[in-house]
């Protein structure tokens, strides 16, 4: 492992300071793990928290800020934080108004969540929660984990609170969003763990995984490596089915590379993901390609969709401005 | 060695975490098999925090002792471990009636923190985690100490019972927690938290025999 | 070569399609290699061209847009584009206000800018150039190379012909954001050419490189590998002496990874580099810390440092629209 | 053979680019010990360019083709060598004063492709670039001519003072190209593009010889 770090066991310390000393106008650091607004929204709007484990960077807390998240609750390196910390973050936004939480449904942070949740309404807090559960499985049955598709549910979800509408809108509005959406990840090499050095799991040569999870701890398919448009349609055609897409259908569509994988290959993906949904008849209104949710030098990439209503489109394209996501 | 106090516990607990500290490599890499390779840090991390709590908090109630544990155990970012843990010490602490227990008051107390595991955890036996170590642990305990057992081998029985029980995670398909997406290729495989369970509870009893 | 790819031969034309099929708001492709706006900036406001070689994304073209780039002239992989088609580039945003071509520092891009500025004073074009040569180089008598740093000319030279500035003007203002600026790479892995597979140079498991350019043309100073700390305040030495940093000056602090590099490792340089600015009482007014001008999945960054005055602080902060830079 | 003629030239341009399609990938690993490891692609695509380009106008007349030929090569993204051969083939094109040419004439020819090439380089003999093989070919060749030598062994002086200008290569710092910037590290390896010079000439005296 060749990396240009410090301490490995003051990563996440050392990476939120330099988040927060790069981007002073948009975010403040609190009590060393709480990523908060640099500016906090008004009182009378709903709050938005969320909470996850480090090394997924810009995710979670590159997302804080105007439009987007009010705290984001971070923890070390692909650990949830611990439940006090949450409690924390909830008691720092606490408002008539009302707390959105979003969970990623991973074990960790949803125990986590749960016991914080359960910790801030004996104090008298009210949380409502998302968990975000939008995962392409194998097999339809299996619950899906939460993987990058929660950035959407933050931009859209965050549009909504900061348009100032009610607890139970927002909720709605980001509920809607996770069960409109769908994403499967696909891994071609497996990242190692930055304090550690060890890899998270192992790989063969011309093998890739599709429905692989974010750190490499499988229980997705193995199968040998693919060109970009057969992989892409590979997966496309698993997003079609999953939310029943059919012709005239609006998406919104985002590759979001792993980490090792070039964003040339990401844009040649979304070349062939979008010209999959096409020949369908799904029309791809909205794009992003990028790094959003990533699992250190992982190779492999997120294929998001969200099929949208006029609510959720308009939500999406309303302005945001955060360290790493900005709508002008 | 028969009765149980909280110098006893103290020392049953340090003795976990030792166990842990000579470890946690061989956890992260069981980890790494099945999940996302961390396990031995984050429990290392957390029996580090039980440690040092318990040496902040020497001189309060057990009670309230366990409780500052479990705030600690809580704080740390534990993954899934920190909120099982947490969990399973605020059990024990709303058990700790009095800073020295009887058999009976002590086998109430380890089930305490097993109920209020088992809240947080929602396992059952066989869906691969610590439950598969630590509920056949604690029965054995229990039984042990209301058959009469003493404190040694009472303890000695818990950590033979959290030994077999995590050997048996080798056979199951994972129902919980990061493993559970591997379907059968989970199979062969060591669930690295009921690993950590039996090498607690082997701690537990090497501290009182 | 473990890639998402389709033919190696298409890589430049397929992931240029999939940028404007993602971002159809913000660009679109002309003549195959032209990516100009959607919404063309009025005749009336100078415009702003480049040139450059593909496989460093996002840059160059993913910083067309409002504020920034009228038309990036797009080579294949690593290799500048020929003269004809920036000529082409020119022919299609030629107005009495003037042309602004910023042309990066490389032998291939300098010479088929040039040719192509001939070829349009042949046509009556009026065009002004701006070679970047930032580059910190190992002795000061050298020609720096142009890297990540041009990024910075196009948004505060873009900033200035968005506010309807003349050509004299943006002209002056780019010039100065050139002067004023510095860039310095560090590489600790070298990339592979994503058509041949083949490994640009080679360098040892321990080893890495400063002064090191932008696809292991090597050049540079080679060492043992270093901590973060030890390697940003190396480097951020370098910036202050060729800058002239002292007491109160304000600066720009960017860190742009090269592609492996993890964005948590960009992050710890980003604090490490700042604290050691912030203790010469050099302030850190901006910052960025991202990938903005890669080289395929070579790891290591550039830091890039602009000393700050009035006008180019203000121009920094003005509002842009482009697929991979935004500000709100 | 002794005279020189269009269609002279355009076996010379193919014998060329076929010398390249067989030596591209020895270009683009010698390109990858001191430039950016893509000579030969570029090279390739710049000589594919060129016999396109040649089939494409067979029977337009030489200045209007090597005009073509010129336009074609400076499309193509050839980074260094696409603006510089495009440099070569105009400048060619501007002394192509008929179809046949006499040997002064030829001579001619090939001095005024030296000069425009030179007018983009502006690299001078010893800055490890394609000029230290295309002046002193240029010069052999015009040399011979004016001696009296006929075509084919004119080309053949040519190629082999080309091929003597990039061996000599090796032994330069680059003044010019991203070689530059190598230093003394550059001592040692072939400048690719003075390589590629040599493998074109080489072509030219294979096609007459
Ligand atoms: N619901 C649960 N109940 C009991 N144990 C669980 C549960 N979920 C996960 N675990 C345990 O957690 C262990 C993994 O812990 P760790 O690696 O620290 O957390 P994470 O999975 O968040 O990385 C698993 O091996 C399993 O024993
Ligand atoms: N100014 C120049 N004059 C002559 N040849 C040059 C000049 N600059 C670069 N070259 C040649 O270009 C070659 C590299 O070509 P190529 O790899 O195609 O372009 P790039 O360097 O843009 O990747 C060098 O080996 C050198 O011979
Ligand atoms: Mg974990
Ligand atoms: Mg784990
Ligand atoms: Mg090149
Ligand atoms: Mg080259």
């Amino acid at each position: 492992m060749k990396k240009f770090i410090n301490d490995p066991t003051h990563l996440t310390a050392e990476l939120l300071e330099g988040m927060a000393m790069a981007y002073p106008q948009k975010i403040k650091l609190e009590s060393e793990k709480l990523v908060c607004r640099a500016k906090p929204k008004s009182a009378d709007k709903v709050a938005l928290v969320t909470l996850g484990g480090s090394g997924h960077e810009p995710a979670l807390q590159g997302w804080v800020g105007t439009g987007m998240l009010d705290i984001s609750v971070v923890g070390d390196i692909f650990a949830a934080p611990g439940p006090p910390k949450v409690l924390e973050a909830f008691q720092k936004v606490k408002r008539e108004a009302g707390i959105l939480l979003v969970t990623l449904n991973h074990a960790g942070d949803v125990m986590s969540a749960d016991m914080a949740k359960q910790m801030a309404e004996a104090e008298g807090i009210t949380v409502k929660e998302i968990i975000t559960t939008e995962e392409i499985r194998p097999s339809a049955d299996e619950e899906g984990r939460g993987l990058g598709g929660c950035m959407l549910v933050y931009k859209i979800a965050g549009a909504a609170a900061e348009k100032g509408m009610t607890l139970d809108d927002v909720y709605r509005i980001g509920d809607k969003v996770n069960k409109n959406m769908a994403t499967i990840a696909v891994l071609s090499e497996i990242a190692t763990h930055p304090s550690t050095g060890g890899e998270c799991g192992e790989m063969g040569e011309q093998e890739m995984e599709i429905c692989a999870g974010q750190h490499g701890e499988g229980g997705g398919v193995r199968m040998d490596m693919k060109s970009s448009k057969d992989t892409a349609e590979l997966l496309a055609g698993k997003v079609v089915e999953k939310l029943g897409l059919t012709k005239g259908d609006e998406i919104l569509l985002m590759v979001n590379g792993s980490g090792k994988t070039t964003l040339m290959e990401m844009l040649i993906t979304f070349r062939d993901a979008a010209k999959f949904f096409e020949a369908k008849g799904i029309k791809v209104v909205r794009g992003e390609t990028g790094e959003f949710l990533t699992v250190q030098e992982a190779a492999g990439y997120q294929l998001i969709a969200l099929k949208f209503d006029a609510e959720t489109k308009a939500l999406w394209d309303a302005p945001c401005d955060t360290p790493y996501y900005t709508v002008a | 060695m028969s009765t149980f106090d909280k110098s006893t516990l103290i020392r049953m607990l340090k003795q976990a975490e030792a166990n842990i500290d000579t470890e946690h490599e061989a956890l992260s890499k069981l980890d790494a098999l099945t999940g996302d390779g961390d396990h031995g840090i984050t429990i290392q991390r957390t029996m580090n925090a039980v440690g040092k709590a318990l040496d902040d908090g020497m001189d309060k109630p057990l009670a309230d002792l366990l409780k500052a544990v479990a705030m600690k155990v809580m704080m740390c970012d534990g993954g899934s471990t920190s909120p099982l843990l947490g969990s399973y010490f605020l059990g024990l602490a709303s058990a700790a009636t009095a800073d020295e227990l009887t058999a009976a008051q002590t086998a109430a107390l380890f089930q305490a923190g097993l109920d209020n595991f088992s809240k947080t955890s929602k396992a059952k036996l066989g869906d691969k985690t610590m439950m598969d170590a630590l509920l056949p642990a604690t029965e054995a305990l229990v039984q042990a100490l209301h058959d009469g057992g003493d404190i040694p081998s009472a303890f000695s029985a818990a950590s033979a019972a959290a030994a077999q029980g995590a050997e048996k995670t080798k056979d199951y398909v994972a129902k919980l927690g990061r493993a559970r997406t591997m379907g059968q290729r989970a199979i062969g495989h060591y669930d690295p938290g009921a690993v950590s369970i039996s090498h607690i509870f082997r701690g537990f009893a090497e501290a009182v025999n």
